[in-house]
């Protein structure tokens, strides 16, 4: 059975529809891509999924249940972690201390939830920035804290907006490594972004959006050749 | 009948002194994003301005209105640059702060000057004047006051909608960083908005002490006014805080007119009612 | 349903934070100052300031949770204080002892913070402050037609017998005052540590840097606030249950006053919002400032007093936002490293 | 990034220096006062807890002055002054001990009272306290004052209830609000008597302690005088306008308003009856704000017509040869009118230093007995009262009130029929 189905989900924002009546599935353990030209509607079928907002229509069901409007926090505490597009870090607090407090979701004690913090800094590489205040991080390495704070809720889904965008060929190398680390340990992953060939070599599959509408689903191979998908991206 | 008459355009009278005073509050709010506390406080100076005109000078508050007009421009300007400008960039905490730090200090300044002995204007030009409209009297202080509050507001409302320098306003407090990419000067904005508040503030307190005692807390209630206004309709909307002005004014007449010991009460329960019902004030869009 | 438990595969471990001496010679340095504090301080007029600052304390210690900590800026804390003043002077009537009432106020204080915070804790930022200070003021404007409550007059508190149990002392020497201030500020600054220390204390932080990355981290928002509100209102009504038991009087204006809102949030944001030492800090510099002006500088009717004051919290906000303390942290870092 | 801790560090010194200055004045007071009181006195210090900041300072000010005028006359002497103790320069009884006045700020607020008065008798270690203006703040600093067995004399606070909680230290010389509603009340009688209807009161009056308790006092006087009360209108003391409250009266038709205001509001009052053009039959002022300077040369004709009661009148000032030497004196020291709060004041300190004399020691129980015992007649004092003399609940029992009246820019005592000097002009807008 499918961890997350989508299914005829439309948002409008007054008269358009950023996102129109969309339909696909994701596989528990599969990395899928989300892509598709700015405006397409990528980030706001994310928040949906992910409970910052409401579908105006449509049926969002995760791990078979109907959660179609549900909070973000519940969707946390099911299993949905997620990186925000324009990177939103605890600015005030420790590298350390964001993790903590997203271990909290499932380690009530500061000790417990303070171990498994230190283990996904370890983890994520982030070990020598651990004290540092997170406002004070470059971009690249925000990105890599955020994606490492969604870890440390132990999802089971991986919503991450752009985490690779923005980042210097080596930092991209180190950002794709840790995402299949990360996906090596079984964690499902979507994952929204621009830069195509990461997408080709990360994702087996892929969702393409144009204008809040699906127009493709499957192999990067197979995307490379439809028509739909060019016409989107090279806007003839 | 008349005298709910009479009560309503009382009401609106003073309404359109608390329209005048939200306007300039609203405009910063609307263009740095911040509240100031001091907003009442600077009116409460700019009714010693006045006062000191009127009493070196013997300028009547009518001459005196642009002098305080001017004057306040310049308080308002100086104190962006000295204070409010360090904090653009800090937290919401830190700004509110440092308008109440603002507050209490002109307050205190202005008690340790003139002390706290209440002053007035022996009788002004408009001070004889009265009017009847159909067994409705106004005094001339009033009209003066209403009447020169509604062309303040007009002008400031018609600066920030129709001029170029208006639209830049306002392209500043929707995005300052978009702006600047247009070749906005921020900065140079936000002085503005400063500068035109302290208009406000110096007309209104010209205006005021036609009528009013002048004291090192007479500006307090009408700071309150001027703030619930700008919530009440919507936080940067001119026009919102204008009509809410009068809104609270008339609230404030009528209900004197029945209750008499609730007419803080009545103005602050329609904002919270609003609140509940239309978090983002009358004309608000957030 | 089952989560992989991500455990990694270890790389390079966080290295271990130094111990922080200074904070506990800190804690040791400030306690003993404040016990000896009466013992070598006797004039009567200082022991009042340190009654009255550790009252303070006690406030804004309240404010700091929801303000300092959760972020949700409120100027509307003399409603809870006013709460306190109130209800003990109330109870204390009835022939209770100030300590019995502390616990049930405290508990009204909280149900009160719970139905303002219901529909205000749907406002953010500056909407959510003003929301605050209409509602304190709405209270301030309708106390006065209150008659149960003395309406305008207000209401006095019988005078006790001397002695700990009715927390009324000799008024010749403020020691017991001072003890008894300490005593409670101590349970306050403890009470709001173990409220803070773990989980709640992580997530009403999260909640006041970033809403919605909190929320994505499964953080229930709303719900948290109103912990934080509840505990907020109780310590802040318990710094007015035994303001009253020390000035025996309570009206609108002396309870649940603007200027009083402002000052509970300010001594904490001047000392350091955020942090369990900015209250008692705050309070001590601002209220010695007070009081001391207003009693040897402004019998001439020019008072500087404000204008110190004001000039101190623009100083703050200007230099440091996060106040004194942090001045002192940087102060202590420096001469460290 | 730089320039920021560059400037923090400036600024960082700058708050050190506020803090170390602060902590330093607070050390040297402590300093201040290591001597305690000492057997044979030479100084007599007595506290004086006044609103010297904040809304009523104007008010708090003239008190103060009318203290220190006392003081100075009976350390120094007036020549020509007949008054007990004016011109011995100092205390004869107790070695000519001379009299310190030791003010105190309370800003209006009752909790300052408590301190204020807490400060000067345990630092400052005064022997008497005389003052407090507000009625809330008089609460506090009794309460004080009877918890630390310290004598307490008030003359402005006229709340009734004050001197009915049986307090031990507690005394009032001022008139109450009760004394004050009667001289209204007997005013009315007599206009009632010539035929003049005068049955339909109504009050406004500012809602907090001072508006409430005299609003209450006039409402249960009215009863007794068998009076209607056709309105009753609180307002909010930070009103921005009176003019619906006026209106709300106007409908009523009274046959008398009676109005308690403080300064801001007594203006906003004058502007509605301008604007209403109305002026009832008889306006019968309460409290401050009739009685401050710059009120009433503001106010301008527009006060004309309308009463207020008074303790200390300036008409019989005139015709009283010590009251005429003494706002002589005060006006020339402080170039203002002697007001009435000045003058109660004075009288006060004048009659706490016949206490003290008459007690020979500043023994506070002493003071006390003495102040009990204390009988002086009115003509030894330079108000137009029967004198001073306390009963079992420390309320003046010689405290009078007299009505005056604005007629032609100027107050004239008009009640009671005995000092009065002419006839109430009835109805007020007779007078314009």
């Amino acid at each position: 059975m499918s961890l997350i189905s989508v299914d005829g989900v439309t948002k409008r924002f007054g008269g358009l529809a950023a996102v129109d009546s969309v339909t696909f599935d994701v596989e528990p353990g599969t990395i899928t891509g989300l892509i598709g030209p700015n405006g397409a509607g990528k980030s706001t079928l994310f928040s949906m999924i992910a409970g910052t907002q409401r579908p105006t229509a449509g049926r969002i069901s995760f791990d078979g249940k109907d959660v179609t409007g549900w909070q973000p926090h519940q969707a946390a505490a099911a299993g949905v972690g997620r990186t925000f597009q324009l990177m939103r870090v605890f600015g005030s607090m420790t590298v350390l201390e964001n993790l903590t407090t997203a271990a909290h979701l499932r380690h009530r004690t500061k000790a417990a939830a303070r171990a498994f913090a230190s283990d996904i800094c370890a983890e994520t590489g982030l070990s020598d920035l651990a004290h540092r205040p997170a406002a004070t991080l470059t971009g690249a390495t925000k990105k890599r804290l955020e994606l490492a704070r969604a870890l440390a809720t132990s999802p089971r889904l991986l919503l991450l907006d752009e985490v690779l965008s923005g980042l210097t060929p080596t930092e991209t190398v180190a950002a794709i490594d840790l995402i299949e680390r990360v996906h090596a340990r079984g964690i499902t992953i979507v994952l929204v972004e621009h830069v195509m060939q990461v997408v080709m070599t990360l994702c087996p599959r892929l969702v393409v959006l144009d204008f809040g509408k699906l127009i493709f689903q499957g192999s990067p191979a197979d995307a490379v050749t439809d028509q739909a998908v060019l016409d989107a991206y090279l806007g003839a | 009948m008349l005298d709910f008459l009479q009560a309503l355009t009382n009401g609106a009278f003073i309404g359109a002194v608390f329209a005048l005073a939200a306007v300039g509050l609203t405009l910063v709010f609307g263009v740095t994003n911040m509240i100031n506390f001091a907003h009442g406080d600077l009116i409460m100076v700019a009714m010693y301005v006045g006062f000191v005109c009127w009493s070196l000078f013997g300028l009547d508050p009518l001459v005196a209105i642009p002098i305080a007009a001017v004057t306040m421009a310049l308080v308002a300007v100086l104190v962006y640059a000295g204070i409010i400008r360090p904090v653009l960039g800090s937290s919401q905490l830190a700004q509110m702060v440092v308008t109440f730090g603002l507050l209490t200090f002109l307050r205190g300044v202005v008690q340790f000057v003139f002390t706290a002995t209440p002053r007035r204007i022996d009788d002004p030009i408009v001070g004889r004047l009265r009017v009847v409209v159909g067994g409705v009297a106004v005094t001339g202080a009033q009209l003066v006051s209403a009447v020169g509050a509604l062309l303040a507001t007009a002008a400031l409302a018609w600066f920030v909608h129709r001029t170029e320098t208006g639209q830049a306003l306002q392209a500043v407090g929707e995005d300052a960083a978009g702006a600047s990419l247009m070749g906005i000067n921020a900065n140079r904005m936000y002085g503005l908005a400063w500068a035109l508040a302290g208009v406000s503030t110096g007309v209104a307190g010209a205006l005021l002490i036609n009528n009013f005692g002048i004291d090192p807390l007479a500006g307090a209630a009408f700071g309150i006014m001027s703030f619930i206004a700008v919530a009440l309709g919507g936080f940067g909307s001119v026009l919102g805080a204008a009509l809410a002005g009068v809104l609270l004014g008339v609230v404030q007449g009528v209900v004197g007119l029945y209750f008499s010991g609730y007419t803080l009460t009545a103005a602050l329960g329609i904002y919270l009612l609003v609140l509940i019902v239309r978090p983002q004030g009358l004309r608000g869009t957030r | 349903m089952t989560i992989p438990d991500t455990v990694p595969a270890s790389g390079k471990a966080v290295p271990a934070k130094r111990f922080p001496w200074g904070r506990y010679a800190g804690i040791a340095v400030v306690a003993v100052l404040l016990l000896v504090f009466p013992v070598v301080v006797k004039t009567s007029f200082l022991q009042t300031i340190g009654v009255l600052a550790l009252t303070m304390a006690i406030a804004s210690t309240g404010w700091n949770i929801l303000g300092g900590y959760a972020g949700q800026i409120s100027f509307g804390h003399a409603v809870f204080f006013g709460t306190g003043m109130y209800g003990t002077a109330l109870l204390v009537g009835h022939g209770w002892s100030p300590w019995l009432t502390m616990l049930p106020i405290a508990g009204l204080a909280a149900a009160l913070g719970l139905l303002i915070g219901l529909p205000t804790f749907r406002l953010r930022g500056h909407y959510f402050s003003i929301a605050t200070l209409a509602i304190g003021m709405m209270v301030m404007s309708i106390l006065p037609n209150v008659k149960p409550l003395g309406a305008a007059d207000g209401l006095s508190v019988p005078l006790l017998d001397n002695g700990f149990w009715n927390i009324t002392f000799s008024l010749r020497d403020k020691t017991e005052y001072y003890y008894t201030a300490l005593g409670l500020f101590a349970v306050a600054t403890v009470a709001a540590w173990l409220f803070l220390r773990g989980r709640i204390g992580s997530y009403l932080e999260a909640i006041r840097d970033d809403e919605l990355a909190a929320a994505a981290v499964g953080v229930p928002v709303r719900r948290y606030k109103l912990y934080a509100v509840t505990m907020s209102a109780a310590l802040t009504s318990v710094a007015g249950s035994f303001h009253v038991m020390v000035v025996l009087f309570v009206d609108p204006s002396s309870s649940s006053d603007l200027s009083l809102s402002t000052a509970i949030a300010l001594i904490a944001v001047v000392g350091g919002a955020g942090s369990l030492w900015g209250p008692l800090l705050g309070a001590w510099l601002v209220i010695a400032l007070q009081e001391y002006t207003r009693t040897y500088l402004s019998a001439t009717g020019r008072t500087i007093d404000l204008m110190l004051f004001g000039a101190l919290i623009i100083l703050v906000a200007v230099v440091d936002p996060k106040g004194l303390v942090n001045l002192i942290k940087r102060g202590y870092r420096r001469v460290r490293s | 990034m730089f320039k920021r801790v560059s400037a923090t560090g400036r600024s960082g010194r700058v708050l050190a220096v506020v803090a170390v200055s602060a902590m330093l004045a607070v050390s040297a007071c402590s300093s201040s006062d290591a001597s305690g009181p000492d057997s044979d006195v030479t100084e007599i210090k007595i506290g004086t807890p006044l609103p010297l900041s904040g809304p009523n300072a104007a008010l708090g000010k003239d008190a103060l002055q009318g203290a220190q005028l006392a003081a100075d006359i009976l350390n120094k002497g007036l020549p020509g002054l007949k008054l007990p103790l004016a011109n011995d320069k100092g205390l004869p009884n107790l070695n000519h001990a001379k009299f310190t006045i030791v003010p105190a700020d309370t800003q209006g607020k009752p909790e300052n009272g408590a301190s204020a008065v807490n400060h000067l008798v345990n630092d400052e270690k005064v022997h008497v306290l005389a003052g407090a203006l507000e009625s809330g703040v008089t609460k506090t600093a009794a309460q004080q004052a009877e918890r630390l067995a310290v004598p307490f004399v008030t003359s402005i606070s006229s709340s009734p209830a004050l001197t009915q909680q049986g307090l031990k230290w507690f005394f009032r010389t001022g008139p109450t609000d009760v004394t004050y509603a009667q001289s209204f009340f007997g005013l009315l009688d007599e206009q009632k008597k010539k035929g003049i209807s005068a049955d339909k009161i109504a009050v406004l009056y500012m809602n907090n302690t001072f508006g409430t308790d005299a609003s209450k006092v006039a409402k249960s006087l009215a009863d007794a005088n068998n009076k209607t009360i056709v309105a009753d209108v609180p307002f909010d003391p930070a009103a921005t306008d009176l003019t619906s409250q006026l209106q709300q009266v106007r409908a009523a038709e009274p046959d008398a308003v009676f109005v308690v205001a403080y300064p801001p509001t007594a203006t906003l009052f004058i502007n509605a009856t301008k604007q209403l053009d109305y002026v009832p039959p008889a306006v019968m002022a309460f409290g401050a704000g009739f009685i401050d300077a710059g009120f009433i040369s503001s106010a301008g004709d527009g006060l004309e017509g309308m009463s207020r009661r008074v303790a200390w009148s300036e008409d019989l000032g005139s015709r009283n040869p010590a009251a005429k030497a003494v706002s002589a004196e005060y006006q020339k020291r402080y170039d203002a009118p002697l007001t009435e709060n000045s003058a109660r004041v004075f009288t006060t300190i004048m009659a706490l230093a016949q206490a003290i004399n008459n007690a020979r020691s500043v023994d506070p129980d002493q003071i006390r007995a003495a102040l009990t015992a204390l009988d002086i007649p009115g003509r030894d004092t330079i108000m137009p009262w029967d004198g001073i003399k306390f009963d079992d609940q420390h309320q003046n029992t010689g405290a009078r009130a007299v009505v005056e009246q604005r007629l032609d820019g100027a107050w004239k005592v008009v009640y009671p029929k005995d000092v009065a000097a002419q006839d109430i002009v009835w109805p007020a807008s007779d007078a314009r």
